[in-house]
C-alpha cells in the first residue's frame, strides 16, 4: 500500500468514531435541564418571543429530526449560533483554537522531551538510582492534580519571584502585527518581531510546563517500559555483538524501535493532554477552547458546548490519524 | 597450533527475583586457530550462556567469574570500550533466531554500515557497499538485496545475512549459537553448507553451539559436552564418537541411531535437568545416570584427565 | 487466593523496587480505608457544622486549621476520604459492572456485534475522558451519584477493551475449545474458564481506575461541577481553598491537596506493584 | 577505530553546547526585557472578572455590558459624576407637559457617531422604537411606559408616555435609551458587531472572555478622555485577577476580588484601595405560592433567624452593609424596617407554628454558584447554619447554574433562594415595583401580590413630588414587613484596587465606573 492510500484509508476509518462521539454528545446535551432559549432571552421575555426563538432554533421538532438536522449542519461546517454571544460557534472556536493548539503543542514538546530522555535514560540504567528516580518521578507527578500544580507554579514564579507572567497569552499590545497562524510565538517570528516572540514564550512557560510535566509522568513510564522491551530484544544484542556503541544502540535501535508503540500511546494520551488543557487553561486564564467550554457551560450555551466538544472530537481524530501516519513513516512494515 | 581463545574456570550465575541460577560452572576449553569447537547439550544446559559470555553479551543480572583469554587479554575484565572494539571485528556471533536478530526498521545495508562504521569511521560508502556485497555473496545472498528490509527476507535468507554480517570484517572467531535450530530441515542443510564453506575458505575458528549431533559430526574438530552447566566431557571428534567416556555422552550417542542423519535430538534420555537454582551435592547427572554409584550422590566429581581427554565422572576417578 | 500469595511472598517482595512500591501503596491505602471507616471516631468535629472561628491556622484543637466558615479542616479531610472512596467505588464498579460483562459476552460472541461495540467503545476511549465527564456532569447536575455516573461512563471502555482482548485470545485456547467440545454452555464457559483468567488484569485496571476516578472527581470539583457543599469533598475544598492561598492561608490548599496526592499515590503504587507482580515480563531479560 | 572514540567525545561536546544554548535562551526569555511598543502614559490596563454579553443597548442588561456602554455611548441626559443628579447630555433642554405624559427635547447641534454618521432626533426616535420592537430583556423599561417617539425636526424629539411616570427621566439616563446608528444597527435584529460609539471612547477590539480595547472617539462632542487607550482584561476567577494585580500585569482591578483578597491588599502599600457605596442589593426570595413559604408567619420567623452582621463580617470582611429593607441606604425613601436578628423570637415563632426538635421544619435553600461570585456558596451555607441554629429547622442547600436557575425561578421550582438586584435606573421605584407589584413579582420568582401595596406603588410612580413619594414608599415598606416576601440581606460596596499612580478613580453612587476620567 502506498503511503497516500494508507492515509486516505485511515481518514475514512476515523469517520465512524467522529459520528459516534457526535451522537453521544448530542443526546447527552439534549437531556440537560434548563431551557436554553430562556437562558438566552432572560426571564422577562414574553412567551411569543420564546416560542419564535424555539422555532427558529428547531427545538420544537422531534428529537430524532433535530438529530439529523444537527448532523447535516455539522457536515457542512455549521456549528450553530451561540445563544450567549449570537456569534457563529465555528467562528468563535476557530478564533480560540490557536491558543489551545499552542498550549498543547508546547506542553507536548515538554512532555515528550522529558519522557523520551528521562524514560530511555532510566531504561538504559535499569535498576540503578536513575531508574528508581524515574519511577518515583512518574508515580509522584502522576498524582499531582494539574490545577494544584499550576497554582503552585503561579505562586512561586509569578507572585513570589515575579519572573514570569501568570495569566493570558501575551502582554497588552504585544500581539504580532500580522496574524498568520494565530500561534503568537510563530507569528512573531514570521514577522521578525523578536520582543513579541519573547513575550509570547514567557507567557507560555508556566502553563505549558504545568501541563507538560504532569503528562510527562505517563510518558516517562511508557518510554521506559517500551525501551526496556526493545533493549531486551535480540536485534539489540545482535547490534551490541557487532561492536555498536551503547549510545547508538539506545538511540538508533532501542528508541527507534520503541517509537511506534510509544507514538501510538502518546496519541492516545493526547486525549489526556486535552483534558488537562481544560484545567490548565482555566487555571492560567488561557483563552483557549477549554476556557470557552467551561464558561459556556455556566451559561447553558448549548450550541457552544456542543460545538466545543465536537471540535475536540475532530482534534483527537486528527491527531490519531497523524500519529498513525508518522508510525507508517517510521516503521516500513505498517505501510505494506 | 596457536591457541586463539582460551576459557578457564568460567562460572556464570544469574540473579533472579526468586533465587540465583548457576548456569555455568567451572568450564574449561580452548579453541585453536582454524579449529572448530562444538559445544553440545540439551537446551538450558548453559551452552548459549557460555557462547554469549565469550562476547561479554550477558544480561546485567548475570555474573561471570574465571577468565576468557583472547589475544592475551581477559575479556571478562575488559572495559565496555575495549570489548566493543573486539565485537564484530575480532569475534562475531550468529544467533539462533534470525527472525528477530535483525533490526526490523533498518535496511540490510544499514546493518553493514553500522558494523563497519563502528570499527572504522573513515571508510566511505562505496567501500562499505563493496565489503557488504562481498560478505553477502559469500553467504549466498545476492548483493542486489542490500536495499531490502529484513521483513522482505525468509528465515533462511535472514540467517545468511546474519552470517554475512558475522564474517564481513573477517574476524578470527565466530560463535555460531544454534544457527540452524529455528529453520526448517532443507534450509538447515543450506546454512550448514555455508558454514562448512566458510570453514574451508576463510581463516577463522568457529565455536558451534548446537544440540544436533549430526551437525557436530559434520563440522567439528573438538567437542565439549555440557550437562546442567558443566562440561562433562571434552575430546576431539574422532575419540568422542569412537569411545564416549561419560555416561551422558554414551546415552546421547546411543539415542542417535545414525549420526549421518542431521536432525536427531537429545530428548530420548529419560528424566530431566536438575533445578539450577539449588543444586544438591554430588554429580549433576546422577538422577538420570544408568551407572550411578554411592559417591555420585555425596561428592561432586572433579575433572579427570584420561588419555589426554577430559571427563567429569567418578567412573574414572 | 491472591492475598494469601501476597502474604507468603511479602519478604521476597521487599527485595526489589516493585515490591517496595506495592507495600508503600498498600500501607497508604489501608491508612485511608481506616480513615474512611472510622471517620466519626477520628474526626474531632462535625465536618458540616462550624466548629470555631473562621480561618484559624493550624493549632491545638484544630490541627489543620479552619476554613472561612469555621469548619474544621482536619475533620473535613477525614470525612472527605469517604466521599473519595464512595465516588471512586461507585464509579469504578458501575464501569466494571457494565464493561466486564459486555467485554465477556461481546468478546465471546465475536463477529459483527463485536466490531460494532468495539468501535463504539474505542471512540469513547480515545475521546478525552474529562471532557466527556464535564459534559455529562453538567447535564446531570450535583450529587454523588450523578458525579459517579459521569465518571463511570468514561471508564466503561477501559474494562471492555481489556476484557474483550483477553477473551478473544482465551476463547481459542485448548481448554476452552475442549469445554465447548464436551457441550458446556457459553455462560458456564464464560464464568468457569474465561472469567478467572481475565480477573488478575482486571484487578490491576480496577485499582488504576480508582486513582484516575479520584483525580477526575477533583477536576470536576475544581471546575465547579462536583459535589455541592457542605458535603466534605477534597476536590471542592481544594478549589475553595485556592481562593485563600494568596492570603497565605496555605492550610486550606495543602491538606486537601495532600490527601488527593497521597490517595492517588497509594492506588497507583499499589496497582503498579501488583501489575509487575502479576505480569513480571519486563526487566529480567536484560 | 580510535576515531570513533574521538567522535563520541565530539558528539558529547556538541550536545553540551546545545544544552548551554537552550539554557541561555531560556534565561533570556525568563528575564528578558519587557519592552513595550507604547509609552506607559498612553494606556491603562484594567482587570475584571465580569463578562460581556451584548453591547447593543437594546439587549445589554447586566452590569459590565452596561458599564462599557456608559463609556462608549451617551444619551439625552446623564448623571453628574459622583452624584445622583441628572443633567442634559445630548439634549440641550427639555419640557414636560402638565399631565406628565409628553416630553419634548431640544438636541445639541452637530452631534456625530464615531463613524461620522450624524446623531439627530430621527436617530433617537429610531433607537427608542427599535428597543420596543426587539423585545429584549430590558425592553420593558421603555415598552411599559413609552407610547411613541417622533422627530419633530432635526433637533426636536417628542416622546409620549402611556401615563405620567416620575422616574422616566432616570430611565433616559440608562443605557437602554442610548441612540444607535440606524445605518449599522438593524431595525429588527440585535446587533453583535463592533459598536458604533457616541461617548468618550470607542471599542477598537473586543475578544469575549479575554479583553476589550477602548480608544478615544475622535468624533466625541464632549471633553476628550484623559487616557488614549484603556485595555480591560477579563479573568475567569477572582484568583486570576488577584494574581494579575499582584504580578503587576494590570494597573487596576475593578469587580470583583474576593473579600479576603481585598482585605489583604488594603494592607499592601504598593496599591491603593478605593471604596464606595453601591446600589447593589442582595436578598433571600420566598416563592409565596410554594409550601411551606405560603405562610407569612413562617417567612417572618425565618427572617428573624438570619444574622446579617455575621454574613457581612465573616464572609465579606465588613465590605458589605447589612440591609433591612429593599431600598438601599443613601437613596431617598430608604427606611430600615425589617426585624433584626433575634434567635429567641425566631424560635418562639417557629414553635408557635408547631415545629419542634423532633419534628423540625424541613426546607431547601437554593443558590447559583458562580453568578454572584464564589462567595455565594458561603452565603448559602452560612444562612443554612444560622437557620439550623434554631434547632427547629433542617435546611438543605442546593445549587443550579445561572441559566437553569433563571428557568427554575420563573417556573416557581425553588421555594427559597438567593438573588441580587442591580438597579436599571436610580429611583426607589426600581427597588419596589419589580419586587412587590403583582404583575412584576413573578419575574423575581416571588409571585407576591398585595392590593394595598400595588395601589401605593402605582400612586408613587405617577406622583412627581419627592416628598410625597417618600411618604408613599415608607408606607409600602411598612406593609411589606408583615408579609415578609423577601429577606433583604445586605447592600454592596464598590471597590477599586489600583496602583498609586492611577488618578481619576471616582466612586460613583450610581456605580458608573468612568474609564474616561482615568489617567496616570
Amino acid at each position: 500500500m502506498k503511503l497516500k492510500t494508507y492515509i486516505l484509508t485511515r481518514i475514512l476509518l476515523s469517520i465512524p468514531m467522529i459520528l459516534i462521539i457526535l451522537t453521544i454528545v448530542f443526546f447527552v446535551l439534549r437531556v440537560l435541564p434548563g431551557n436554553p432559549v430562556l437562558a438566552m432571552l432572560g426571564p422577562k421575555a414574553p412567551p411569543e418571543i420564546i416560542h419564535a426563538m424555539e422555532h427558529q432554533m428547531g427545538l420544537d421538532k422531534p428529537i430524532i429530526v433535530q438529530y439529523f438536522i444537527y448532523l447535516s449542519h455539522i457536515a457542512v461546517g455549521n456549528f450553530g449560533t451561540s445563544t450567549y454571544t449570537s456569534l457563529p460557534v465555528l467562528q468563535e472556536l476557530v478564533q480560540k483554537f490557536p491558543a489551545t493548539f499552542e498550549l498543547t503543542f508546547y506542553s507536548m514538546i515538554i512532555a515528550v522531551s522529558i519522557g523520551i530522555f528521562f524514560g530511555s535514560y532510566a531504561a538504559y540504567n535499569f535498576g540503578k538510582p536513575a531508574d528508581i528516580l524515574a519511577r518515583v518521578y512518574s508515580i509522584f507527578v502522576y498524582s499531582f492534580p494539574v490545577f494544584w500544580f499550576g497554582i503552585m507554579l503561579q505562586l512561586i514564579f509569578g507572585v513570589w519571584l515575579h519572573w514570569l507572567p501568570v495569566s493570558g497569552r501575551s502582554s497588552p499590545f504585544m500581539i504580532p502585527n500580522h496574524i498568520y497562524t494565530g500561534i503568537y510565538s510563530i507569528d512573531a517570528l514570521l514577522n521578525g518581531q523578536f520582543d513579541i516572540f519573547v513575550d509570547a514564550v514567557r507567557h507560555l512557560i508556566l502553563p505549558s510546563v504545568t501541563l507538560g510535566v504532569v503528562i510527562s509522568s505517563i510518558f516517562v513510564r511508557m518510554v521506559r517500559s517500551n525501551v526496556l522491551l526493545a533493549l531486551s530484544s535480540q536485534y539489540v544484542i545482535a547490534a551490541r555483538a557487532r561492536g555498536e556503541s551503547e549510545r547508538k544502540i539506545l538511540f538508533k535501535h532501542a528508541l527507534k524501535n520503541a517509537m511506534p508503540p510509544i507514538l501510538t500511546i502518546m496519541g492516545l494520551q493526547f486525549a489526556l493532554l486535552l483534558a488537562g488543557a481544560i484545567l490548565t487553561e482555566t487555571t492560567f486564564s488561557w483563552p483557549g477552547i477549554g476556557n470557552y467550554l467551561i464558561t459556556r457551560i455556566s451559561y447553558r450555551d448549548f450550541p457552544a458546548i456542543q460545538g466545543a466538544i465536537v471540535f475536540f472530537a475532530f482534534f483527537v481524530a486528527f491527531i490519531s490519524i497523524l500519529v498513525d501516519i508518522i508510525n507508517a513513516w517510521i516503521d516500513p512494515r505498517i505501510r505494506y | 597450533m596457536d591457541t586463539n581463545i582460551e576459557i578457564k574456570n568460567l562460572s556464570i550465575e544469574y540473579r533472579m527475583r526468586n533465587g540465583t541460577v548457576h548456569a555455568v560452572r567451572d568450564a574449561d576449553f580452548s579453541v585453536d586457530k582454524k579449529e572448530t569447537l562444538s559445544i553440545v547439550g540439551e537446551s538450558g544446559c548453559g551452552k548459549s550462556t557460555t557462547g554469549h559470555a565469550i562476547l561479554k553479551l550477558l544480561p546485567s543480572n548475570a555474573r561471570a567469574t574465571g577468565s576468557i583469554i583472547y589475544n592475551g587479554k581477559n575479556i571478562l575484565t575488559m572495559s565496555n570500550n575495549e570489548i566493543r572494539q573486539i565485537r564484530g571485528k575480532h569475534i562475531s556471533i550468529v544467533f539462533q533466531d534470525p527472525m528477530t536478530s535483525l533490526d526490523p526498521i533498518m535496511r540490510v545495508k544499514d546493518h553493514f554500515f553500522e558494523l563497519i562504521k563502528a570499527h572504522d569511521s573513515k571508510v566511505n560508502e562505496q567501500e562499505m557497499i563493496e565489503i557488504a556485497s562481498c560478505a553477502l555473496e559469500a553467504s549466498g545472498v545476492s548483493a542486489k538485496r542490500l536495499n531490502n528490509y529484513p521483513f522482505e527476507f525468509s528465515g533462511g535468507m535472514r540467517q545468511r545475512v546474519m552470517i554475512a554480517l558475522a564474517i564481513a570484517l573477517q574476524p578470527s572467531v565466530i560463535v555460531a549459537d544454534e544457527p540452524t535450530t529455528s529453520l526448517d530441515v532443507v534450509v538447515q542443510e543450506q546454512i550448514m553448507e555455508v558454514l562448512k564453506n566458510l570453514k574451508r575458505t576463510k581463516d577463522m575458528s568457529i565455536i558451534l553451539i548446537t544440540h544436533d549431533l549430526g551437525i557436530v559430526a559434520e563440522v567439528a574438530d573438538k567437542v565439549a559436552v555440557m550437562y546442567a552447566g558443566e562440561i562433562v566431557e571434552y575430546a576431539d571428534i574422532y575419540n568422542l564418537y569412537k569411545n564416549p567416556l561419560h555416561p551422558y555422552t554414551q546415552l546421547l550417542l546411543k539415542s542417535v541411531p545414525n549420526i549421518k542423519i542431521g536432525d536427531m535430538e537429545l530428548h530420548n534420555i529419560p528424566g530431566s535437568l536438575p533445578d539450577l537454582k539449588n543444586i544438591p551435592q554430588g554429580c549433576r547427572f546422577r538422577d538420570r545416570c544408568p551407572m550411578v554409584k554411592d559417591i555420585c550422590k555425596k561428592e561432586t566429581p572433579p575433572i579427570i584427565d584420561k588419555d589426554g581427554r577430559k571427563v567429569r565422572c567418578w567412573l574414572y576417578g | 487466593m491472591i492475598s494469601s500469595k501476597i502474604v507468603k511472598n511479602i519478604k521476597q517482595l521487599m527485595g526489589d523496587s516493585s515490591g517496595v512500591l506495592f507495600i508503600i501503596g498498600l500501607f497508604l491505602l489501608i491508612a485511608f480505608i481506616i480513615m474512611a471507616i472510622f471517620a466519626p471516631y477520628l474526626a474531632p468535629y462535625s465536618p458540616i457544622k462550624p466548629s470555631g472561628a473562621s480561618l484559624l491556622p493550624p493549632q491545638s484543637g484544630h490541627i489543620m486549621g479552619t476554613d472561612n466558615l469555621g469548619y474544621d479542616v482536619f475533620s473535613r479531610v477525614i470525612f472527605g476520604s469517604r466521599m473519595a472512596f464512595s465516588i471512586a467505588a461507585i464509579a469504578t464498579s458501575i464501569a466494571a459492572a457494565i464493561g466486564i460483562p459486555l467485554g465477556l459476552i461481546v468478546g465471546y460472541i465475536g463477529g459483527r456485534l463485536d466490531s460494532f461495540v468495539t468501535m463504539v467503545m474505542d471512540s469513547v476511549y480515545t475521546f478525552p475522558g474529562l471532557i466527556l465527564a464535564i459534559a455529562i456532569a453538567a447535564m446531570l447536575g450535583q450529587g454523588m451519584i450523578n458525579i459517579s455516573l459521569s465518571i463511570a461512563v468514561v471508564y466503561i471502555p477501559t474494562y471492555y477493551r481489556v476484557i474483550r482482548s483477553q477473551v478473544a485470545t482465551i476463547k481459542s485456547e485448548l481448554y476452552v475449545e475442549g469445554a465447548r467440545a464436551i457441550g458446556a454452555k457459553p455462560p458456564v464457559i464464560l464464568s468457569k474458564y474465561v472469567l478467572p483468567n481475565v480477573l488478575p488484569s482486571t484487578i490491576v485496571v480496577l485499582s488504576m481506575n480508582i486513582a484516575d476516578a479520584i483525580m477526575t472527581e477533583a477536576g470536576l470539583s475544581f471546575l465547579g461541577l462536583g459535589i455541592a457543599p457542605p458535603t466534605p469533598d477534597w476536590g471542592y475544598d481544594l478549589s475553595k481553598g485556592q481562593q485563600f492561598i494568596l492570603q497565605n492561608d496555605w492550610w486550606l490548599v495543602v491538606f486537601p491537596g495532600l490527601a488527593i496526592i497521597l490517595i492517588v499515590l497509594g492506588f497507583s503504587m499499589f496497582s503498579e506493584g501488583l501489575n509487575e507482580y502479576l505480569n513480571p515480563n519486563i526487566g529480567e531479560k536484560r | 577505530m580510535l576515531k570513533t572514540h574521538k567522535e563520541l567525545k565530539k558528539g558529547g561536546v556538541t550536545l553540551r553546547k546545545l544544552f548551554l544554548l537552550i539554557l541561555s535562551l531560556m534565561l533570556v526569555v525568563t528575564f528578558g526585557s519587557k519592552s513595550f511598543a507604547l509609552s506607559k502614559k498612553s494606556y491603562i490596563i484594567a482587570g475584571t472578572t465580569d463578562k460581556i454579553t451584548s453591547l447593543d443597548p437594546a439587549k445589554a442588561y447586566e452590569y459590565f455590558s452596561d458599564n462599557i456602554l456608559q463609556n462608549i455611548m451617551g444619551g439625552l441626559v446623564k448623571y453628574i459624576p459622583g452624584t445622583t443628579k441628572i443633567i442634559p447630555d445630548m439634549a440641550k433642554s427639555w419640557k414636560i407637559s402638565k399631565d406628565g405624559t409628553v416630553y419634548t427635547f431640544k438636541l445639541k447641534k452637530n452631534l456625530k457617531f464615531s463613524n461620522g454618521d450624524p446623531i439627530n432626533a430621527k436617530v433617537f426616535a429610531y433607537s427608542i422604537k427599535r428597543v420596543i420592537r426587539l423585545k429584549q430583556n430590558p425592553a420593558f423599561l421603555l415598552a411599559d411606559v413609552v407610547k411613541d417617539a417622533e422627530a419633530l425636526n432635526n433637533n426636536t424629539l417628542k416622546i409620549t408616555l402611556k401615563y405620567s411616570y416620575a422616574p422616566f427621566i432616570s430611565i433616559l439616563a440608562f443605557t437602554i435609551s442610548y441612540p444607535v446608528d440606524p445605518k449599522v444597527y438593524p431595525a429588527n435584529k440585535v446587533y453583535s458587531g463592533t459598536p458604533v460609539a457616541s461617548g468618550p471612547y470607542m471599542v477598537k477590539k473586543l475578544v469575549r472572555g479575554q479583553e476589550i480595547e477602548l480608544v478615544r472617539n475622535p468624533n466625541y462632542y464632549g471633553k476628550k478622555a484623559k487616557t488614549p487607550i484603556i485595555l480591560i482584561k477579563i479573568y475567569r476567577e477572582a484568583n486570576n485577577l488577584y494574581m494579575a494585580l499582584l504580578s503587576g500585569d494590570i494597573d487596576l482591578a475593578y469587580r470583583t476580588l474576593l473579600p479576603q483578597q481585598l482585605q489583604q491588599i488594603q494592607k499592601n502599600k504598593k496599591f491603593k484601595t478605593y471604596t464606595g457605596d453601591s446600589p447593589f442589593i442582595r436578598e433571600v426570595v420566598f416563592n409565596v405560592k410554594a409550601k411551606p413559604f405560603d405562610n407569612a408567619k413562617l417567612r417572618r420567623a425565618l427572617s428573624y433567624a438570619v444574622n446579617r452582621t455575621q454574613i457581612s463580617k465573616e464572609i465579606f470582611k465588613g465590605q458589605v452593609t447589612p440591609l433591612f429593607t429593599l431600598i438601599p441606604a443613601g437613596m431617598w425613601g430608604h427606611k430600615n424596617v425589617m426585624p433584626h436578628y433575634s434567635i429567641k423570637k425566631a424560635k418562639r415563632m417557629l414553635k408557635a407554628l408547631g415545629y419542634s426538635k423532633a419534628k423540625p421544619l424541613s426546607i431547601t435553600l437554593w443558590y447559583s454558584p458562580s453568578h454572584y461570585g464564589s462567595t455565594e456558596s458561603d452565603v448559602a451555607l452560612m444562612i443554612k447554619n444560622q437557620l439550623e441554629k434554631t434547632g427547629l429547622v433542617k435546611c438543605k442547600v442546593k445549587y443550579a447554574e445561572w441559566a437553569t436557575y433563571v428557568d427554575y425561578w420563573t417556573k416557581g421550582v425553588m421555594g427559597m433562594f438567593l438573588l441580587g438586584w442591580y438597579p436599571d435606573y436610580f429611583d426607589p421605584d426600581d427597588y419596589m415595583w419589580p419586587f412587590l407589584q403583582t404583575s412584576a413579582s413573578p419575574g423575581m420568582g416571588s409571585f407576591f401580590s398585595d392590593k394595598a401595596i400595588d395601589k401605593l406603588l402605582k400612586k408613587a410612580r405617577s406622583t412627581s413630588s419627592i416628598k410625597k413619594r417618600t411618604r408613599l414608599y415608607y408606607r409600602a415598606q411598612r406593609l411589606m414587613v408583615k408579609k415578609a416576601p423577601y429577606i433583604p440581606l445586605f447592600q454592596g460596596q464598590q471597590h477599586v484596587v489600583a496602583k498609586p499612580e492611577i488618578k481619576g478613580i471616582l466612586m460613583d453612587p450610581v456605580q458608573i465606573f468612568r474609564y474616561y476620567l482615568l489617567s496616570k
